[in-house]
């Protein structure tokens, strides 16, 4: 009896999140599908090259951007990196220029060599450690050509141009 | 994604106000687009200096007295200051001494220093003509005259499509066969500020307005252009020396096969680059150096924006260093000619041979100096342009002296020996 | 990363013969490395000229005539040729007519000259230390020098790691304050061609090979060195003045903050980027102009290869015609020095300036010409350098007519008036 309203309430808390779940369909941020990281459109930009480029038939953003060694890394990376990115969206402090942090390019570097292992291989070698970020040379591998939009046209349908 | 957006969030349709066609007040075209106006409205107060450009108001003359030798004899030698943003337009061209508004004097200003002042302009050329407008006094235009630059300068009403408004520019392009009206949209987007940062010269007793740029616009083309109608804009004192002023060529220089424009990149991408207000992004109106602005105006192609900063800055100590020693080798032909023609005797043919080379040499330094990105617009044709320069200038000091055969006329580095430096007039 | 990998699956070990340190033989490295040995032996078949580089053996001299008055009284005037691949090293060092192979004559050439053409160096330099290398006499040291450059240059045995294998780089480096040891693996991609692409000179009666760089590698920091030491290469021909040689400064003026070295990027990079095997991939030993080969030398960092390739071609045509007009002006002051030297009743103090002058313009504009990019290395840099090069020749003759006070030495243009110029000795 007197447990009741806690039950009520635990159901009431439930169903809401049921509901909140349901309606901005949160569950799709603990999947992989690319789209949903464009849900917030300050990374359209990186979205539209990614969706242009050669690696969209093999990759999704999480193959790049979240460590895979491990599910429980994954996990934790996942939890860590987007919360940060949904306070800092939901708080409107979205800089001018999102920017690759760099833990999260070390991440991205860790996911290069585990696809690639075997071409980059002999010259990730040597007594020296390899300094570089693969994109410092594939600057185009992952978001495609900076700054150059790579769709010239623009739908007339919607943005008449007369 | 663009399909799914609902078609009432789009920018430029539906508007809230009509805007009539070449409406000078921008606060009306402003109720349509708050964000483009609010940022536009900022060019007014904008005032932090960057180590070359900038938005304060510093006088070029009192920064480097090397220009007040350079420009003896003519209005810029008085008052020659750093520009400023679009909405001050106005207030800077009635507040320069370089206006001569004395009634009646033969070399009184005419209305066609207003061509790139104002949005009241497109109207106006289409009501009097290039030729009605540019014939008027510039006293008589004033009361006509009352916006600033605003949107009428840069775009069509309604369409808000980008437009040339400027007629001497139309008059240009048609000179070299060509029509704006096929440009793509990138084009556009550097040839809309060509209606006025460009290099330009007045035509005949009406001044009216012309860009020399008949034979295109590279540094010797115009040049040829202006030696084939044996134009001058003053004659230098002392020396004789038909000479010619030139004046902000931004889009020439930077349309001379720069890295940046062969790589696709308009004027827009850097001084008007997107900006975000909540999720949507328009183009900052707001339009000074990017060097205020680096994250977005270079962040965008750029990814290590120190590093763009840094090369900037780079550069521009280069062109810097290398203009101050074409101005000193400026100074000593200038020196000496002006000797040799104080010399009855002096080898006529030698005399003018000097003569030309002063002129030229003077013309390529101004085009480097002028140009208001300090060399970053193109700074391997600048610094080419600036050793032909100093070339030059030196060899017109050789046919001084040879025209006199006076080896004393030799002398060099004769502004650093000056003491005082001349002082701009109070 | 490399902790996950279990040791034998790292291509560098295991090794299938073991190279003992310094091995001179590049061909039994190369049955450990097959790639890099394959590409490596290709740098002696490369034939193919470009615009201003490329593998193939021409005539600087023949090619451009002004040098053979530039380089008169020196050997550069009798044979300067474009140079080939690595694995030419040996051959061509042997057969140009720059050595003077006279016995007893006090020019004879020291074994210095083979300091950058052989991997046997290494093994050398460790046996005789560097004085006993370069006091020695080139044809004495002939028998001991077999191979060309090779791994040993470059490498250390076993490890593969880039070293600095010639003693005057680590001294250089020394006199600096730097030890190369600390340096890291992208720093080594530069660092290593530092061992040879370097300006130098010769110490002394031994000829200790010795690079310029106690106070810097800029260009003023290596004049002041010069100046400091009083050191000549020879003396100019008729105008006694006391002459610098600049050679191949391809690393002073890349490092000089070019946009891509302040971008990170290494010569390597560019001039022996990855290739494949398969799937796997591996550092180009196949050095060249990377015109030959954009698509993998730029294009991964610039996707638009056309438009990079054309950037090259813009810039160095703007350096070549600009360095052309400063060999006019190093040409007239020349003359002009020449004829004041002749006069006896010259002003020596004046004369003097004119000579140092031209000492400092001449190696100014060489240390652009026999930097072998054409001023892509770092374009800026080069064309202020050509600039005050210009600016100083001009100068050099200007005190030359005052010297003797005689205009008539103000003549310009004396090549173009040349005919026949003048050919390079058969
Ligand atoms: C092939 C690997 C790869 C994939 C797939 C990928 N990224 Fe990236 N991403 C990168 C790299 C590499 C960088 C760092 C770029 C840099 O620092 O220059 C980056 C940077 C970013 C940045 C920071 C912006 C910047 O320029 O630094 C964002 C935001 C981003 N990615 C979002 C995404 C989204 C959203 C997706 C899926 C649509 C995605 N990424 C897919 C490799 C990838
Ligand atoms: C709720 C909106 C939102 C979603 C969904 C979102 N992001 Fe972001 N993202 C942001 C914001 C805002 C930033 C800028 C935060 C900053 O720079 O501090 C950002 C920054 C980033 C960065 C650059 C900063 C860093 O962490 O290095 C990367 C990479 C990135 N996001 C990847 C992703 C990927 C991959 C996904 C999908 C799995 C994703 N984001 C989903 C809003 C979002
Ligand atoms: C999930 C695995 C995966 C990851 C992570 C990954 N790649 Fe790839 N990448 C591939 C595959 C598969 C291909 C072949 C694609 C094709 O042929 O269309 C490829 C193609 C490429 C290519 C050649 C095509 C091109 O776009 O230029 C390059 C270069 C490349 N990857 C570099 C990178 C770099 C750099 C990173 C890290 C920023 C990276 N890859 C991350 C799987 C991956
Ligand atoms: C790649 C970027 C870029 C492009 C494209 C570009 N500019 Fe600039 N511009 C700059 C920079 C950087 C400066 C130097 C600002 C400084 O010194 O503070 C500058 C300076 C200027 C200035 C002086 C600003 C001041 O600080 O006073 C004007 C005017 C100008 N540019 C107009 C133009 C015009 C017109 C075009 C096209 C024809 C153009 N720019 C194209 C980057 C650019
Ligand atoms: C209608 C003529 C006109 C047009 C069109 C025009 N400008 Fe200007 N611009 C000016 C004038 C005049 C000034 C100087 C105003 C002053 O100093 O009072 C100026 C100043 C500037 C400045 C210096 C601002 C500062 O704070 O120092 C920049 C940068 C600039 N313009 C860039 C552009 C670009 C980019 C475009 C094209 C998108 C453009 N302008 C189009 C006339 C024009
Ligand atoms: C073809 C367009 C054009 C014409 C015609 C023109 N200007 Fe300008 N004016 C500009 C631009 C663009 C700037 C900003 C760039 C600069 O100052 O170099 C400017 C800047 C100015 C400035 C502010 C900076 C300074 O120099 O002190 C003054 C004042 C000025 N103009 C006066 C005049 C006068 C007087 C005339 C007539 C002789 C004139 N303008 C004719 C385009 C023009
Ligand atoms: C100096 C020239 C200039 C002036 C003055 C000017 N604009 Fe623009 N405007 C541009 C350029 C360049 C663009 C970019 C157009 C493109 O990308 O096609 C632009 C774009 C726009 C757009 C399209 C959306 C966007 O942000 O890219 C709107 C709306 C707009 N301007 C409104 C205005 C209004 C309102 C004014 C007056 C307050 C104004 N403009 C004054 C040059 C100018
Ligand atoms: C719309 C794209 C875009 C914008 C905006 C842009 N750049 Fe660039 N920039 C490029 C491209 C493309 C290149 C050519 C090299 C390459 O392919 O990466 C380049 C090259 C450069 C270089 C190397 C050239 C040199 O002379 O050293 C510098 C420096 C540079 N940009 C600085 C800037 C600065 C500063 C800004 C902002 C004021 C800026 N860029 C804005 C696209 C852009
Ligand atoms: C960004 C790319 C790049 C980098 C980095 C670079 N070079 Fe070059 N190099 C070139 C290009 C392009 C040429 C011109 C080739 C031609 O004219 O055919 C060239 C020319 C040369 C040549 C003459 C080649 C020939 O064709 O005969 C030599 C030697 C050379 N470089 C050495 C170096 C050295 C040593 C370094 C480092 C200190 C270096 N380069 C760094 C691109 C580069
Ligand atoms: C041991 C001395 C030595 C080292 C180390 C060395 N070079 Fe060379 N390099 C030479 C010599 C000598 C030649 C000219 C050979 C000839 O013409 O016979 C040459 C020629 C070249 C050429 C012209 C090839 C052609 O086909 O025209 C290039 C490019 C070049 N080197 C780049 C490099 C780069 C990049 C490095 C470092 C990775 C490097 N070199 C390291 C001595 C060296
Ligand atoms: C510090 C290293 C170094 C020393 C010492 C050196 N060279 Fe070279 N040499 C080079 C490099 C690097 C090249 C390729 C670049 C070039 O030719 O400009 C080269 C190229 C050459 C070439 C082929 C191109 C040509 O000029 O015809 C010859 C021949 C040559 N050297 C002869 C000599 C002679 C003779 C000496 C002694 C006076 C000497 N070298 C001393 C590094 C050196
Ligand atoms: C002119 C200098 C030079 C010479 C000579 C040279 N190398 Fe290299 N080598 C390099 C450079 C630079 C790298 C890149 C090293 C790095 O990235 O850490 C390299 C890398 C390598 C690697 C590592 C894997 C790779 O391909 O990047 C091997 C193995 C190698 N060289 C073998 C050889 C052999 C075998 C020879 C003789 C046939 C040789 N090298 C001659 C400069 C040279
Ligand atoms: C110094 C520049 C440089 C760096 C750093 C670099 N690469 Fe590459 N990479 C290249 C070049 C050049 C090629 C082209 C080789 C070819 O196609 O002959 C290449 C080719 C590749 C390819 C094959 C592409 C294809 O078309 O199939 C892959 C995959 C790749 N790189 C991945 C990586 C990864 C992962 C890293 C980081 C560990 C990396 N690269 C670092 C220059 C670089
Ligand atoms: C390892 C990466 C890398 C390689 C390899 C590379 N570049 Fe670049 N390049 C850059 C960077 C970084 C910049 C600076 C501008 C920017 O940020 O895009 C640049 C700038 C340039 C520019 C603009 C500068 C100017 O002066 O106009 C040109 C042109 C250029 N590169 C040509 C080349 C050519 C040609 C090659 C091959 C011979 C080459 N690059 C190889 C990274 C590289
Ligand atoms: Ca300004
Ligand atoms: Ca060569």
């Amino acid at each position: 009896m007197t447990r009741l309203p806690i039950f009520i309430a635990i159901a009431a808390t439930l169903i809401a999140l049921g509901m909140f779940a349901y309606v901005t369909d949160a569950p799709a941020y603990a999947g992989t599908d690319s789209a949903t990281c464009n849900n917030c459109h300050v990374m359209d930009a990186q979205y539209e090259n990614w969706y242009h480029g050669g690696h969209r038939n093999v990759t999704e953003c999480v193959d790049c951007h979240l460590p895979h060694d491990n599910i429980v890394s994954y996990y934790i990376a996942k939890g860590r990196t987007g919360m940060h990115d949904v306070y800092m969206f939901s708080m409107g402090k979205t800089p001018e220029l999102i920017r690759a942090k760099e833990d999260t390019k070390q991440i991205i570097q860790g996911n290069c060599v585990r696809c690639h292992q075997s071409t980059v291989e002999n010259i990730m070698l040597g007594p020296q450690p390899f300094d570089r970020y693969c994109w410092e040379c594939h600057r185009a591998a992952a978001h495609g050509q900076r700054g150059i939009s790579i769709v010239p046209y623009q739908d007339s349908s919607l943005y008449p141009t007369k | 994604f663009m399909k799914n957006q609902p078609a009432q969030e789009r920018a430029i349709l539906p508007q809230i106000v009509e805007v009539k066609p070449m409406e000078p007040d921008s606060s009306i075209w402003g109720q349509n687009f708050p964000n483009q106006w609010s940022t536009f409205q900022q060019t007014k107060d904008n005032n932090i200096k960057t180590t070359y450009g900038g938005s304060e108001k510093f006088s070029h003359l009192a920064e480097d007295p090397r220009q007040i030798i350079l420009f003896a004899g003519y209005p810029f030698s008085k008052d020659y200051n750093e520009e400023r943003g679009h909405m001050n337009s106005l207030i800077d061209v009635r507040a320069t001494k370089r206006l001569n508004l004395t009634p009646g004097d033969p070399k009184e200003t005419h209305a066609t220093c207003y061509s790139c002042k104002s949005s009241d302009n497109p109207a106006l050329w289409q009501k009097l003509g290039l030729e009605g407008f540019d014939s008027m006094m510039f006293p008589e235009m004033t009361p006509d005259i009352t916006n600033p630059i605003g949107c009428a300068n840069c775009h069509e009403a309604g369409t808000m499509r980008l437009i040339v408004t400027n007629p001497s520019l139309e008059n240009a392009l048609k000179a070299q066969g060509k029509d704006w009206k096929t440009f793509t949209r990138q084009e556009m987007r550097t040839v809309v500020c060509a209606n006025c940062h460009v290099e330009y010269y007045f035509v005949g007793d009406k001044k009216i307005l012309t860009f020399p740029w008949a034979n295109g616009t590279r540094i010797d083309q115009i040049i040829d252009y202006y030696d084939n109608i044996n134009f001058k804009d003053w004659d230098y004192p002392g020396t004789g020396t038909p000479m010619l002023k030139a004046q902000h060529p931004e889009y020439e220089m930077y349309t001379a096969d720069s890295t940046h424009f062969k790589a696709g990149v308009a004027c827009a991408d850097c001084h008007m680059p997107y900006v975000r207000d909540g999720a949507a992004k328009f183009s900052s109106h707001d339009v000074h150096s990017p060097l205020l602005n680096p994250q977005q105006a270079c962040g965008q192609c750029h990814t290590d924006v120190d590093y763009v900063v840094g090369r900037v800055n780079e550069i521009q100590n280069q062109v810097f260093t290398t203009k101050q020693s074409t101005e000193d080798a400026l100074i000593d032909a200038i020196t000496a000619i002006q000797a040799a023609a104080a010399d009855p005797n002096a080898d006529a043919s030698l005399l003018d041979q000097a003569r030309q080379l002063h002129r030229k040499a003077q013309f390529m330094w101004d085009f480097v100096s002028a140009e208001n990105s300090m060399g970053f617009h193109n700074p391997e044709y600048i610094l080419k342009i600036l050793a032909d320069s100093t070339n030059y200038a030196r060899q017109a000091q050789m046919l001084a002296a040879q025209s006199v055969n006076d080896p004393a006329l030799l002398e060099t580095g004769i502004y650093d020996k000056m003491d005082p430096k001349p002082t701009p007039a109070p």
